[in-house]
């Protein structure tokens, strides 16, 4: 389980490797906030190899998703599989997020 | 094309049939430690495999549902304290998936806990989709006291 | 050689102890076919491996004596009717292996049919080593009627 | 599951690959019933590739052997596991085949 943090142009681009879930998520939380404290706006998280995502996953997403709002930035996801999907339709999720199909297409969303 | 002739591998004898499990049950004890979590879920995923659940109810209801009620019985039963035990007894068959979650907590009260976190005022709440996703993907969630306190959580077998 | 600074990883986590199983049971059925005595064969060894009972209990005590019952129970109870079925009942606690392996059969005497075939004027016969083997590496080996006829048979934990 | 003839000299070689058992036994005592026909009297059978043997596979080796005697032959075992030799052993069977640690060692024997 790792999280790899990549910058295409001024876009922040995070892959999910494995899973995220209660015993990880702090690591993803402090990676993106310092990126957010180096300035970065823009916050694209790629799940396409994201096996799983448990509740308190989801809820680091949301307070992430807040504080980089909060700095005048944005948190867009891409790549969820039909499971994660679910996950987020159910907690109705999937309207809080702008979530793109493919990496591409949000990356040029912003 | 050859039309002649038997079709290819048609003298061959059918497969046999595997023997097919009507019932399996397990019962574990676990350490409070959410790097755990992983393997329990994954032996009753593979359980109800064996009993040819459908793919999704193991990958997904079961999966979640199970995930959820471990993290809350580490995290808020047992506080993470090692001294402290998780128990998990599941029972399968044909027609319906049991599990129980045993922590050494003082319990909670479900109507009470489980709050709508998809209502505007919650939505931008960290925590609390755990019991309302246990809820969504089982067909019964019910809490008791019994040794510590349960978690029982039923899931109809829907083909 | 540096002696200064702590032993390399001496600030690593110890390794989590994983969940441990204290019981597991299963039922299956099986069709009254030879080839798939394997199958359950190995589902049930692999229960004895979780519960952490000595690999030689399962690899040979467990494994022959199954084997042997569920020859018996496929050739002598169903004559390898194709319509009739084999169940087996397993449960495995961290005590005691109890198999039970159901026929439908007309059932037979124990006592009667388990001659010991190390006996000069049976070592040469071909048949009648399977019951024998049975009670020689389980402690228990019974038979009742109930729904069929039942084999029962108990292993003890022996460390 | 299979089984490998092969001659070493005037010997004829048995490897039993996999199990012998209630499923396969029958084709062992043909194949070597055969061999007994076309007048092979020194028979070695190789359990090192072997990973079981049932009682009904236990049998078979008996009523093997006592063919083979019959025909003024005789029928040797090499290379059984601990778990089979407990088996020849709990059976008493120990004692009614030669039996050699190595392959090489049964084939000098004869
Ligand atoms: N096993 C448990 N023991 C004690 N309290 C629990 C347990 N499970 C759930 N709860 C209570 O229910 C609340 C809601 O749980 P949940 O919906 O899973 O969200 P979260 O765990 O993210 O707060 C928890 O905050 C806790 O107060
Ligand atoms: N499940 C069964 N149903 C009916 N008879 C049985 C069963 N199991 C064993 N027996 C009887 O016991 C005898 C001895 O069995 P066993 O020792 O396994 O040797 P074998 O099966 O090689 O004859 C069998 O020949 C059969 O008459």
């Amino acid at each position: 389980m790792s999280f790899t943090i990549e910058k295409q142009g001024d876009i922040v681009v995070v892959d999910v490797e494995g899973q995220l879930i209660v015993g990880n998520r702090q690591e993803l939380k402090q990676k993106v906030l310092d990126e957010l404290d180096r300035g970065g706006k823009k916050f694209l998280i790629d799940f396409s190899q994201t096996g799983y995502i448990d509740s308190s996953g989801l809820g680091v997403l949301v307070s992430l998703s807040k504080k980089i709002r909060e700095q005048g930035g944005e948190l867009r996801l891409a790549n969820l599989n039909d499971d994660l999907k679910t996950l987020f339709e159910l907690t109705k999720l999937d309207t809080l997020f702008q979530i793109a199909d493919t990496r591409d297409r949000a990356l040029e969303s912003f | 094309m050859e039309s002649n002739g038997p079709m290819p591998g048609a003298d061959r004898h059918p497969p046999v049939p595997g023997p097919h499990q009507t019932r399996a049950a397990v019962e574990l004890e676990m350490p409070s430690d959410v790097r755990c979590i992983d393997a329990v879920v994954d032996l009753v995923m593979r359980q109800c495999q064996a009993l040819r659940y459908p793919p999704r109810a193991c990958a997904l209801n079961v999966r979640v549902a199970l995930t959820e009620a471990l993290s809350n019985a580490i995290l808020r039963g047992n506080d993470e304290n090692p001294e402290k035990r998780v128990c998990v007894r599941t029972e399968v068959t044909p027609e319906r998936l049991v599990v129980e979650v045993v922590d050494e907590g003082a319990g909670f009260d479900i109507c009470e806990c489980l709050v709508d976190p998809t209502r505007p005022e919650n939505i931008y709440r960290e925590e609390g989709r755990g019991l309302f996703l246990m809820a969504a993907l089982m067909d019964r969630v019910e809490r008791y006291t019994d040794h510590g306190n349960v978690v029982r959580m039923t899931l109809r077998r829907h083909d």
